[in-house]
C-alpha cells in the first residue's frame, strides 16, 4: 500500500517546487498539468482502495515530530477527507487547462502556486495532528495572497492585503483555542499531544465549562471566517473579485474551514457548556448567511462580486447542516462542500471568460453574450442552474439534505433559509437575462467564445457536477459513515 | 409473460426522450430538420410502452408496474404505474408526440431548431419522469426539471428582450410554488422521521406507499401555527398544494402563464396542454389520499380553483392577442380541474377520475387550439386578433379543427346521452359534482363559480374563432393553409376532442379509481375522509334537470352572445372597450398584476427594500474591517513622528519612561 | 521645537522626586558606626585584594573592554580623510 | 555621622543635573561631562554604600566603574571627532536625518 | 587553579580577536580578506566547542561566572550570529583597509556578550555588558564617511551612556539593600529590596538598562535608527546577538537574584511587553526603509520575547529562550539580505543611493539576487510566524504558554500583532518577486550567500526538527526555576 496521505501532499509540492524553476509558459503550465495529474492518479488511487463503509481512518501513517510537546506528524484519510480530496484534484487540472491558453506573467509562478495551494489544502485534509493541521492551514494562504495580489484586478492589493490579515487574524484566534486545548488536555491527562481525535476526545472531559466555550467559540471563529459564514464575510466579496480566475477557483476549493467544523468543532459540539445555544447560534449563523449572502448578491452589479455573494449564502448550507446535527444533514452539509466546489468552479470560470472576451464584469454592461459565446451560454447555464438549486445537479442533492433534515432540529431556521431560495433563483436568471439574453450590446464590440481547452474543462467539471446530481452516492456514502459517527457520539450525549 | 416483459422497459419510458435529449443538442445542427426525427421516435417509443401498460393495466387494474432502486441515502427512484400513472403518460407522450410532429413543420425556418427539439425531448422526458414517480422526491426533482425546461423553451428566443423576460418570469413564480412544495416535503419527511423512529435499512421513507401509510398519525399531529390548531397534514398537504398552485398557474400565482406565449407556440401547446400546467393536478391527484384525510385542504383546493377558473375568464374575454386569450382559458380550465380535485370532499375518489378526465380532454382541445393558433400564426404572421379576421377562407382545416376545439373547451353536448365533445362530459361532470357538494353542505360558491366560468369560457373562446376566422381581414396578410405535417396532427387530435369524452366516459372514472387500491397501495378513502372530517355523499345521478342542461345553456348563451357582438357585429363595443372604462382597464391590465408583483413587491421591496437594507448592513460589516485597517496605518503614520531624530529628545524619552513606569507600576500595585 | 527645556526641567525633576522617595523612604540596612580600620585608613589592600581575587574575572574583562575602546577611539578618531 | 540618605540625596541630585544636561545640551562633549557627572553619582552611590554596609565590593565596584567610564568618554570623543570632520560642528541635536 | 577549559569558547574567541588585531597590522589590504576566513574559523571553533561542552555545570572564579545550561545556550546564539556576521562580513570588508579592526571589534564585542551570557556576578556583568556595548559603539559608525552611519552611532552611543548610567545606579541601590553584587547572594538577601519602595526603583532602573539592549518601548529611540544608519552587518550583530545580551542579563538579573521582587518586574515588563510589540508593529506599517522596517519589527519580537517575564511558567520561559535563538537567525539573516541589497545598489550605482535600503530597491530582486530574494521571504515568513519555520515554532510555543497560564488576553495582543505584522512583511515579498526589477540581475557574493543560507538553514531546521532546540530551552529555562 502506498503512503498516499503523505503522496498527496508531496506531489504536488514537489512539482509546484520544479514548476518555480520552468522558463516557459508552456513547460510551466504542462508540468503543473502533469503534476496535478498524477496527484488526481493518486487520489483515484485513493479512492479505489477506500472502503467507505467504515468512520475509521485508512491511509494512517504517523512519525514522531516534536515528542516534547507531542506532536507526532500523523496523516490519514477517511469520510470526510476523501470527497473533499477528490475534489481539489478533480478540479486542479482542468483549472490548469482552463487557463492554459492565457497569457500572463511570470507563468511559472502562477501554476507553481496553484500545486502548492493544492499541497496545502490537501495537507489540511489528511492532517491528524493539530500542529501539522495548522501549519497546512497557513500555507493555504500564501498561495492565495500572491494570486490575487499579482494577477488580481484592479484592486488587487487592498483585497489581498484584507484577505490574507483577515483570515490570518482568524486563524490566529483558532490557534489558541488549539493552545487552550492542548494545554487543557495536558493538565487532564498530564502527557502533552495534539493528535485532533486524542484531544477532541480529551474535550470532554474538562472540568470548566466556560473553558469548554472558549475552546469550543475560538476554534470555530477560525473555521466560520474561512467558510465563510456571515458576519466574518467582508473578506470575501473583495478577495473572490479581485483575484483572477484560477484564484477564485482556489478560493472555492479552500474547503478548509467547512472542514474543520466537521473534523473538530462537531464531534465537540455536544461537550460545550450549553451545547444548545452552540446549535442555535450555528443555525442562525447559518440561514442567516443563506438569505443575507442571497438578498446582496441580488444587488450585485459585478457578475463576480454576485457570485462571491452567492457562495456566501451557499457556505450557509454548510453551517446549518452542520448544526442540524442529524446524520443526514451533516452529510448534507459535507455535501454541499463537494457540490459548491465543482459549482463555484464553473461559475467563476464562467465570469473570467466574460471578463476576458467582454473586457467587463458589470453585469448591465453586458447583454445578448449568448449570440456570440453560445458555448460559454451553455456551460454557464448548467452552473447557473446548479447554483440555484435545480434537482438532477449536485447543488439540490446538497441543500435538500441540509434543508430536510436540518428541519428535524431546527425548524425556524430551515424556513429562514427556504425564504432564500427564490431570491437565489431570482438572482441567478436575473444576471443571466440581462448579461446573456436580450439583444447583443454593440458596444462589447466582436468577442470571441472561449476556447476548445475551456470548454472541456468547464464541460468535464459541469458534466461531473450531473453526474454526481445524479448519482451521488460514490462520494455521500462515506460522509454519511462519517456523519454518522459525529452524531452518534452527539447523540450519546442526548444532544 | 408479455406484461412482465414490458415492465422491464417501463424505465424507457421517461429514458428513451432524455437520450433523444442529449443526442438531439450535441448532434442536432448536422442533422435534418434539426434531428427532430430523433425526440419524435423517441417519444412514439414512450408512447408505445406506455400505451401497452395502460392496455395491460386496463385488464388487470390491481397489478400496477412497480419497481424501486436506492438512490441516495434513503431515498429512492422507482417506478409506479397506477392507473393515474398509465393514463397521463398515455395521454402526454401521445400530446407531445403530435405536437413534435407539428413543430417539425413548424420551426423549419428556425436557425436554433436543433436546440429546440432538444429541449423539448427533455421537457416530455422530465414529465414522464414526473408521472411515472413513485415517491415524493423524485417528483420534485422532474417537477424541477419541468420548470428547468419551461425556462429554457419560454426564452427559446432569447434575444427578444420580452422573451428572457417571461422565462425569468415563469421560472421564479413557479419558484415560489416549488419552495412551498419543498417545505412540505421536507415537513413531511421530518414528521416521517419522528414517526417511523429514525431509517430503517430497505424502507424508502419517501415513497408514496410509506407516507400513505402514515397518513393517520400525521393528521394527528398538531402544530400551533399563528394561534391555530393545525394538524400537520393539513399543512403539508397545503404546501404541496402551493406547488400546485405555482406550476398548474392558479391564482395568485398564475401570472406566469399568459407571459408564457414569448416562446414559440408549440411551445406554449405543450406547456398548456400535455406537460407543465398539469403537474399540479397531477400531484394533488397523486396525493389525493393525503388531502382527503387532511381537514380543510380539500376545501382550499376547491375555493381557489374555482375562483381561479371565474377569475381567469374574466381576463380571457378582453385579450386580444390569439395565444394570450388561450392562456387564460388554460388557466381557467386548470381551475375547473382543481375545483374538481377539491370537491373530493364530496364526492370522495370519483374526484380524481373527474378532474384527470377533464386534465385529459383539456390536453387535447387545448394542444389542438394553439397549433391551430400556431397554424395561423404561422401562416399570416401576426396573432393579434384585431389584425385578423376571415383567416378560415384560406385556412379551412385550421379553422374546422379550431372550431372543434373551441366546441370541446365550451362543453357543447347533449346531457343523458354519449353525444358531446370530449369537454363537455368531463367539464360537467365537475359542474354536477360541484352542485352536489352545494346541495350536501349547503356551500354552493363552488358551483356559482363554475357555471359563471362555463359563461365566459364560451363568450370568449367564441370571440377567438369569430374574430380570427369570420369576417373581413381586418389588416392586409397573405394566408394559406398549413402543410399537411402540421394539419394530420390537428386532424388526430381534432378527433379526438370531439369523441375521447365520450368514448371513455365511464370506463375512465372506474380505471381511475383504482388507483389507491391495488398492489402497491390500497388505502380505504372512506376511513381516509373520516379522519379529515369530510362526508362522503353518494354518487351522481339523481340531480334534478337544471343540473344537468344549465352548462350547456350557459355555454350557447355565451356562443349567442360572442355571435350577435363578435360577427354580427350589431353591439357597438367602442365605449365599452376603451381604457376609459374602468372594469375594461381593470381586466385589459390584467388586475395590475405586473404592477403590483414586478414593480412593486420584486422590485419595491425585495430588491429595493429589503435587499437595500442586506447591501447597506454588508457595508457595514464592511467598514468595520475596513476601519480597523484605516486606523492602523493612520496610527502609523502619527506614532513613527515619535521618532523625532534629536537625541536629546530620545534621552528625554528614556528618562520619563523610567520615571513613569516606576509611578505606573506603583498606581498600579497600589490599586491591585 | 528640538529641544524643550522646561520639559527637560519637569523631567529631571520628576525622576529626582522618584528616586528620592525612593531611597527616602526605605529603611536601609546600615552599621551603626562607619567601619574604621586601624592599620590602614584608607582599604586599598582590601580592594586590591578583592580585585585580584573575586573579581579577577571582571578585570580580564576590563582589560578587553580598555583594548576594544582603545581600537575603536582610535579607529573612528583617525582622520583619513587629511591625509 | 551624617546620614545615609544624605548621600543618596546627593547621588540623586548629580544623576538628575546630569540627565537634565544629556537633555537640554547640544554639545557633544557637554553630553559625555553629562554623563560622566552621572556614572560619578552612581559611584558615589557605591562607595557611600560599600561604607555603610562594611563591605568592599562597592568600591571595587566604583573602580570598575570609574575605568569604564573613561573607556566609554574615548570611544564618545572619537565618534564625535568623526562627526566634526563631517560637519564642522558637534550640534547633535542637528543630526537628524535619521528619524521616523 | 581553575578549569580554563570550560572557558575555552570565550578564549577562543578574545585570542581570534586579538590574533586578528595583531596580524592584520602586518598585512596588505589586498590580502586582508583572509583575515575574515580566520575570524569566522575562530568564531566556529568556539560554536564547536560550546556545543561540546553542553551539559557541562560550573561555576568559576569566586562564583562571579557560572556554566549552565542558560548560559551554553546563550553562548550559542551569540556565536550562531557572530558567525554569521562573520561571514558575511567578508564582503562588506572587501578591499578595506579596516578589517583587522572590524573582526577584533566584532570578536570582542562577541565575546562580551558571552561573558554576560554566564555573568554570575553583577560587577562582571556591567563590565562586561560596557564590552559589548562599546565595541559595538564604534561598530555602528564604521562607515565613518558615511553620515548615516555617524548619526546612528551617535545616538547609539548617547543612549548607550545613558542606559549604562541608569543601569549602573540601579545596581548600586540593589548593592546597597543587600551588600552584595554576587546573584546567588543577593537572591538571599532580597528581602529588603522586596519591602522597601527602592527595589521598584531599582527594578526599574536596571530594566532601562537592559531595556536598551533589548529594545523596549520607550528605551528603544536609538534602535531604528542604528539599526538603519549602521552598516547592515552590524546591524545584524546589534538586533540578533547584544539585542540577545539584554534577555540573558534580564533573565538572570530579575529572575535568578530579584526573584523576590517579581510582582514589580512582572507587571514592569507587562507594561513594557504589551507597549513595545504593539508600538513596534505599527509603526513597522509605514516604514519604507527595509533595514528601518526590520528594525521596528525587532522591537515587536522583543516585545514578544518580553512576555516570558510576564508569562513565567516554564513553558514561557522555554518559549522565549527559544524564541531568543530563532529571531537571532531570522533577524540576523534578514539584516544581511538588506545588506547584501546595499550592496547591489551602491556597486550598481544606480536606484535610490541616498537610501539603499529603501523598498524599491527590492522591487524585482527575486529576478536580481534569486538567492538573496528567497532566503529574504523565509527570514520575513519567519517574523510573521509563518510554518515551518523558526519563527513559527517559537511563536507557538511561546504564545501558547500564556494561554497555559491563563492570560488570554495577553495571547489575543500577541496575536494581534502578529497577524498585523504579515502586512508589512508580505509587502516585502511582494516587491522582491511580484515588482518588475529595475536592473540587470547581479552575481551574489559568496560570503552573503554562505551567510545567508546559514542563516537560512537555522531559520529551517528550528522549524522542521526544533526538538533538539526545545530540549536545550528547556534545560536552559530548568537553571531560572
Amino acid at each position: 500500500m502506498l503512503p498516499v496521505a503523505s503522496l498527496l501532499i508531496l506531489v504536488p509540492l514537489i512539482f509546484a517546487a520544479v514548476t518555480f524553476f520552468t522558463k516557459t509558459k508552456e513547460q510551466a503550465a504542462g508540468l503543473g498539468f502533469l503534476g496535478s495529474l498524477v496527484t488526481l492518479g493518486l487520489t483515484l488511487y485513493a479512492y479505489m482502495n477506500f472502503d467507505s463503509s467504515t468512520a475509521a481512518m485508512q491511509f494512517f501513517e504517523s512519525i514522531e515530530w516534536i515528542p516534547s510537546l507531542g506532536v507526532n506528524y500523523s496523516v490519514g484519510i477517511d469520510g470526510i477527507s476523501m470527497p473533499l480530496i477528490l475534489l481539489i484534484s478533480i478540479v486542479i487540472p482542468f483549472l490548469i487547462l482552463y487557463s492554459w491558453k492565457e497569457d500572463r506573467e511570470a507563468p511559472n509562478r502562477f501554476y507553481g502556486l496553484i500545486l502548492t495551494m493544492q499541497a496545502a489544502v490537501i495537507g489540511v485534509f489528511v492532517a491528524l495532528d493539530f500542529l501539522v493541521f495548522y501549519i497546512f492551514w497557513e500555507l493555504t494562504l500564501i498561495p492565495l495572497f500572491f494570486m490575487v495580489n499579482i494577477w488580481g484586478g484592479e484592486k488587487r492589493v487592498h483585497a489581498s492585503y484584507k484577505f490574507f490579515i483577515y483570515t490570518h487574524v482568524a486563524s490566529l484566534v483558532m490557534l489558541l483555542g488549539i493552545f487552550g486545548l492542548f494545554y487543557a488536555s495536558w493538565q487532564q491527562t498530564g502527557i502533552p499531544t495534539f493528535d485532533i481525535r486524542e484531544l477532541v476526545t480529551q474535550f470532554q472531559f474538562f472540568e470548566s465549562s466556560l473553558l469548554r466555550d472558549a475552546i469550543f467559540l475560538s476554534i470555530i471563529f477560525g473555521f466560520l471566517a474561512k467558510m465563510p459564514a456571515f458576519p466574518f464575510h467582508s473578506w470575501l466579496p473583495d478577495a473572490y473579485s479581485e483575484a483572477p480566475t484560477a484564484g477564485s477557483v482556489l478560493f472555492v476549493l479552500l474547503k478548509i474551514g467547512g472542514y474543520g467544523l466537521f473534523r473538530i468543532s462537531l464531534p465537540m459540539l455536544p461537550n460545550t457548556g450549553n451545547p444548545d445555544l452552540m446549535i442555535t447560534m450555528l443555525g442562525f449563523l447559518g440561514s442567516f448567511s443563506i438569505l443575507y449572502g442571497a438578498l446582496v448578491a441580488l444587488r450585485q452589479k459585478d457578475l463576480k462580486r454576485m457570485i462571491a455573494y452567492s457562495s456566501l449564502s451557499h457556505m450557509g448550507f454548510v453551517t446549518l447542516g452542520a448544526a442540524g446535527l442529524v446524520t443526514l444533514s451533516v452529510s448534507g452539509a459535507m455535501f454541499q462542500q463537494f457540490s459548491h466546489g465543482l459549482i463555484m468552479s464553473i461559475l467563476f470560470m464562467s465570469a473570467g471568460a466574460i471578463q476576458t472576451s467582454a473586457g467587463t464584469r458589470i453585469i448591465n454592461n453586458l447583454g445578448g453574450l449568448a449570440k456570440k459565446m453560445p458555448k460559454l451560454t451553455v456551460v454557464m447555464m448548467v452552473g447557473f442552474m446548479a447554483s440555484l438549486g435545480l434537482p438532477g445537479l449536485t447543488g439540490f442533492i446538497a441543500e435538500f439534505l441540509v434543508l430536510t433534515f436540518s428541519y428535524v432540529n431546527l425548524p425556524g431556521f430551515v424556513l429562514l433559509a427556504l425564504l432564500a431560495i427564490v431570491i437565489t433563483a431570482g438572482y441567478h436568471l436575473w444576471a443571466m437575462q440581462r448579461a446573456m439574453f436580450g439583444v447583443y450590446n454593440e458596444k462589447l464590440g466582436d468577442i470571441m467564445d472561449i476556447n476548445s481547452l475551456q470548454v472541456f474543462s468547464m464541460a468535464a467539471i459541469a458534466l461531473l457536477v450531473l453526474y454526481f446530481g445524479l448519482n451521488p452516492s460514490p462520494v455521500l456514502n462515506m460522509m454519511i459513515t462519517n456523519s454518522e459517527a459525529i452524531v452518534s457520539l452527539a447523540a450519546a450525549l442526548g444532544v | 409473460m408479455v406484461k412482465t416483459a414490458l415492465e422491464d422497459f417501463a424505465f424507457l419510458i421517461p429514458l428513451l426522450p432524455a437520450l433523444a435529449f442529449v443526442i438531439t443538442f450535441f448532434f442536432g445542427r448536422k442533422m435534418p430538420s434539426g434531428g427532430a426525427i430523433v425526440p419524435i421516435l423517441a417519444i412514439a417509443a414512450s408512447f408505445v410502452i406506455s400505451l401497452m401498460i395502460t392496455l395491460g393495466l386496463l385488464e388487470n387494474p390491481g397489478e400496477v408496474v412497480s419497481q424501486s432502486y436506492s438512490w441516495f441515502a434513503v431515498l429512492n427512484i422507482g417506478i409506479l404505474i397506477d392507473p393515474l400513472a398509465a393514463v397521463m403518460l398515455s395521454m402526454v407522450s401521445f400530446v407531445s408526440l403530435l405536437i413534435h410532429i407539428y413543430a417539425v413543420s413548424y420551426m423549419s425556418h428556425d436557425p436554433g431548431k436543433a436546440r429546440y427539439f432538444a429541449e423539448t425531448a427533455l421537457f416530455t422526458a422530465a414529465m414522464l419522469s414526473l408521472v411515472l414517480s413513485d415517491n415524493i422526491l423524485q417528483l420534485f426533482v422532474s417537477w424541477e426539471l419541468v420548470g428547468l425546461c419551461s425556462y429554457l423553451l419560454i426564452g427559446f428566443w432569447f434575444e427578444k428582450p420580452s422573451a428572457a423576460a417571461a422565462a425569468k418570469k415563469a421560472f421564479l413564480t413557479t419558484r415560489i410554488g416549488d419552495v412551498m412544495f419543498l417545505t412540505g416535503i421536507i415537513v413531511l419527511t421530518s414528521d416521517l422521521l419522528k414517526l417511523a423512529g429514525g431509517f430503517q435499512d430497505g424502507v424508502y421513507l419517501l415513497r408514496f406507499d410509506e407516507i400513505f401509510s402514515y397518513i393517520p398519525q400525521l393528521a394527528a399531529l398538531q402544530a400551533n401555527i399563528l394561534g391555530f390548531e393545525v394538524s400537520h397534514l393539513t399543512l403539508i398537504t397545503l404546501l404541496f398544494f402551493g406547488g400546485a398552485v405555482g406550476k398548474s398557474g392558479q391564482f395568485p400565482l398564475h401570472v406566469w402563464l399568459p407571459d408564457a406565449m414569448e416562446g414559440p407556440t408549440t411551445v406554449s401547446a405543450l406547456i398548456h396542454a400535455a406537460t407543465m400546467v398539469t403537474a399540479g393536478v397531477y400531484l394533488v391527484a397523486r396525493t389525493f389520499p393525503m388531502f382527503i384525510a387532511a381537514p380543510d385542504s380539500l376545501l382550499v383546493v376547491a375555493y381557489l380553483g374555482g375562483f381561479t377558473a371565474l377569475f381567469a375568464g374574466t381576463m380571457g374575454i378582453v385579450m386580444n392577442d390569439l395565444k394570450r386569450v388561450l392562456a387564460f382559458s388554460t388557466i381557467s380550465q386548470l381551475g375547473y380541474m382543481m375545483l374538481g380535485l377539491g370537491l373530493g370532499s364530496a364526492i370522495g375518489l370519483e374526484a380524481v377520475g373527474i378532474s384527470i378526465f377533464h386534465l385529459i380532454n383539456h390536453a387535447f382541445f387545448k394542444a389542438l387550439l394553439f397549433l391551430c393558433a400556431g397554424s395561423v400564426i404561422h401562416a399570416v404572421g401576426t396573432q393579434d386578433m384585431r389584425e385578423l379576421g376571415g383567416v378560415g377562407k384560406v385556412m379551412p382545416i385550421t379553422a374546422a379543427t379550431m372550431t372543434i376545439a373551441a366546441l370541446a373547451l365550451a362543453g357543447f353536448g347533449i346531457p343523458g346521452t354519449s353525444i358531446g365533445t370530449s369537454g363537455f362530459f368531463s367539464k360537467d361532470a365537475i359542474i354536477e359534482a360541484a352542485y352536489l357538494f352545494g346541495e350536501h353542505s349547503n356551500n354552493w360558491i363552488p358551483y356559482v363559480f363554475s357555471i359563471a366560468a362555463a359563461l365566459l369560457t364560451s363568450i370568449y373562446i367564441f370571440r377567438l374563432i369569430f374574430m380570427t376566422f369570420t369576417g373581413k381581414p381586418r389588416s392586409d396578410y397573405h394566408g394559406h393553409e398549413s402543410p399537411a405535417i402540421m394539419t394530420i396532427p390537428l386532424s388526430i387530435l381534432a378527433l379526438f376532442a370531439l369523441v375521447f369524452g365520450g368514448l371513455t366516459k365511464t370506463g375512465f372514472m372506474s380505471f381511475l379509481e383504482e388507483t389507491f387500491a391495488n398492489s402497491f397501495v390500497n388505502i380505504d378513502i372512506g376511513s381516509l375522509a373520516v379522519i379529515g372530517q369530510n362526508e362522503l355523499v353518494e354518487a351522481a345521478g339523481h340531480e334534478p334537470v337544471f343540473v344537468l342542461w344549465l352548462p350547456l345553456i350557459v355555454a350557447v348563451v355565451g356562443l349567442a352572445v360572442a355571435f350577435v357582438i363578435y360577427y354580427l357585429r350589431i353591439v357597438e363595443l367602442g365605449p365599452i372597450a376603451s381604457m376609459k372604462n374602468p372594469i375594461y382597464r381593470l381586466l385589459y391590465k390584467r388586475y395590475y398584476q405586473h404592477e403590483i408583483y414586478t414593480e412593486f413587491f420584486s422590485l419595491g421591496i425585495v430588491y429595493g427594500v429589503i435587499a437595500f437594507f442586506s447591501q447597506v448592513l454588508d457595508v457595514i460589516v464592511d467598514s468595520i474591517v475596513e476601519g480597523i485597517g484605516i486606523l492602523t496605518v493612520g496610527a502609523s503614520e502619527e506614532l513613527r513622528k515619535i521618532q523625532t531624530g534629536v537625541v536629546q529628545s530620545y534621552a528625554t524619552a528614556v528618562i520619563l519612561g523610567v520615571s513613569l513606569l516606576i509611578i505606573l507600576v506603583k498606581l498600579i500595585m497600589e490599586v491591585l | 521645537m528640538k529641544i524643550n527645556r522646561p520639559l527637560a526641567f519637569l523631567v529631571a525633576l520628576l525622576f529626582t522626586a522618584v528616586i528620592v522617595v525612593g531611597a527616602f523612604g526605605t529603611s536601609w540596612n546600615t552599621v551603626s558606626e562607619l567601619p574604621e580600620n586601624p592599620t590602614d585608613q584608607s582599604n586599598i589592600e582590601g580592594i586590591g585584594m578583592l580585585l585580584f581575587t573575586h573579581y579577577v574575572a571582571p578585570f580580564e574583562v576590563l582589560s578587553i573592554v580598555l583594548l576594544a575602546s582603545l581600537i575603536g577611539a582610535i579607529y573612528m578618531a583617525k582622520g583619513e580623510g587629511n591625509q | 555621622m551624617i546620614p545615609l540618605t544624605f548621600y543618596l540625596g546627593l547621588a540623586a541630585l548629580l544623576f538628575s543635573i546630569g540627565l537634565y544636561g544629556v537633555m537640554t545640551n547640544k554639545n557633544g562633549i557637554r553630553m559625555i561631562m553629562c554623563i560622566e557627572l552621572m556614572l560619578n553619582s552612581a559611584n558615589l552611590n557605591l562607595v557611600a554604600f560599600s561604607s555603610y554596609t562594611d563591605t568592599l565590593n562597592g568600591q571595587v565596584f566604583a573602580i570598575f566603574s570609574i575605568a569604564l567610564a573613561a573607556a566609554e568618554a574615548a570611544v564618545g570623543f572619537a565618534i564625535f571627532m568623526a562627526i566634526y570632520r563631517m560637519h564642522d560642528k558637534i550640534n547633535l541635536d542637528e543630526l537628524n536625518i535619521l528619524r521616523w | 587553579m581553575e578549569n580554563l577549559m570550560f572557558l575555552a569558547p570565550e578564549l577562543a574567541v578574545v585570542a581570534t580577536g586579538l590574533i586578528v588585531l595583531l596580524i592584520g597590522v602586518f598585512m596588505s589590504p589586498q590580502t586582508k580578506n583572509m583575515l575574515g576566513y580566520l575570524a569566522t574559523l575562530g568564531v566556529l571553533a568556539a560554536l564547536a566547542l560550546t556545543i561540546q561542552s553542553f551539559g557541562t555545570e560550573a561555576t568559576m572564579f569566586f562564583g562571579t561566572l557560572s556554566i549552565d545550561a542558560l548560559s551554553q545556550f546563550f553562548k550559542l546564539v551569540f556565536l550562531a550570529v557572530s558567525l554569521i556576521v562573520s561571514l558575511a562580513s567578508i564582503k562588506y570588508n572587501e578591499n578595506s583597509d579596516h578589517t583587522e579592526e572590524f573582526y577584533s571589534l566584532v570578536l570582542f564585542a562577541t565575546f562580551g556578550m558571552m561573558v554576560v551570557a554566564s555573568a554570575n556576578d553583577l560587577i562582571l556583568l556591567f563590565c562586561a555588558f560596557e564590552l559589548a556595548s562599546l565595541a559595538t559603539f564604534a561598530l555602528a559608525g564604521f562607515e565613518k564617511r558615511n553620515a548615516r552611519s555617524l548619526e546612528g552611532a551617535m545616538k547609539y552611543f548617547i543612549i548607550g551612556a545613558i542606559s549604562s548610567a541608569l543601569m549602573l545606579f540601579g545596581i548600586s541601590y540593589v548593592y546597597g539593600a543587600t551588600g552584595t553584587t554576587s546573584i546567588p547572594m543577593i537572591a538571599e538577601n532580597a528581602t529588603l529590596l522586596a519591602e522597601n519602595p527602592i527595589g521598584l526603583v531599582a527594578v526599574v532602573l536596571l530594566i532601562a538598562g537592559f531595556g536598551f539592549k533589548m529594545a523596549l518601548v520607550p528605551f528603544h529611540m536609538w534602535a531604528p535608527d542604528a539599526y538603519q544608519g549602521s552598516p547592515s552587518v552590524v546591524s545584524s550583530l546589534l538586533a540578533a546577538g547584544s539585542k540577545k545580551m539584554g534577555f540573558v542579563a534580564a533573565f538572570r538579573v530579575f529572575i535568578v537574584a530579584l526573584a523576590a521582587l517579581q510582582p514589580d518586574w512582572q507587571l514592569a515588563f507587562t507594561i513594557l511587553a504589551v507597549v513595545t510589540m504593539t508600538f513596534g508593529n505599527v509603526v513597522a506599517v509605514s516604514q519604507t526603509s527595509v533595514k528601518r522596517m526590520l528594525a521596528y519589527s525587532s522591537l515587536a519580537q522583543a516585545g514578544y520575547i518580553a512576555m516570558a517575564f510576564v508569562v513565567m511558567t516554564p513553558m514561557a520561559l522555554t518559549g522565549g529562550i527559544f524564541y531568543t535563538l530563532a529571531h537571532a537567525f531570522m533577524k540576523a539573516g534578514a539584516f544581511i539580505a538588506a545588506g547584501a541589497v546595499v550592496w547591489m545598489i551602491t556597486s550598481q550605482k544606480t536606484g535610490n543611493l541616498d537610501i539603499p535600503d529603501h523598498l524599491d530597491s527590492f522591487r524585482g530582486l527575486g529576478k536580481r539576487m534569486p538567492l538573496a530574494a528567497l532566503c529574504m521571504t523565509v527570514f520575513v515568513f519567519a517574523l510573521a510566524g509563518i510554518p515551518p519555520t523558526a519563527g513559527f515554532m517559537a511563536k507557538l510555543v511561546l504564545f501558547s504558554s500564556t494561554i497555559q497560564a491563563g492570560m488570554t488576553w495577553l495571547a489575543v495582543i500577541a496575536i494581534l500583532n502578529s497577524a498585523l505584522s504579515l502586512f508589512y512583511y508580505a509587502r516585502l515579498v511582494r516587491y522582491m518577486y511580484f515588482l518588475p526589477p529595475e536592473g540587470k540581475k547581479i552575481g551574489m557574493p559568496f560570503p552573503y550567500a554562505a551567510a545567508l543560507l546559514l542563516a537560512v538553514a537555522g531559520v529551517l531546521a528550528m522549524g522542521i526538527w526544533p526538538e533538539p532546540f526545545m530540549q536545550w530551552a528547556m534545560d536552559a529555562a530548568q537553571v531560572l526555576i
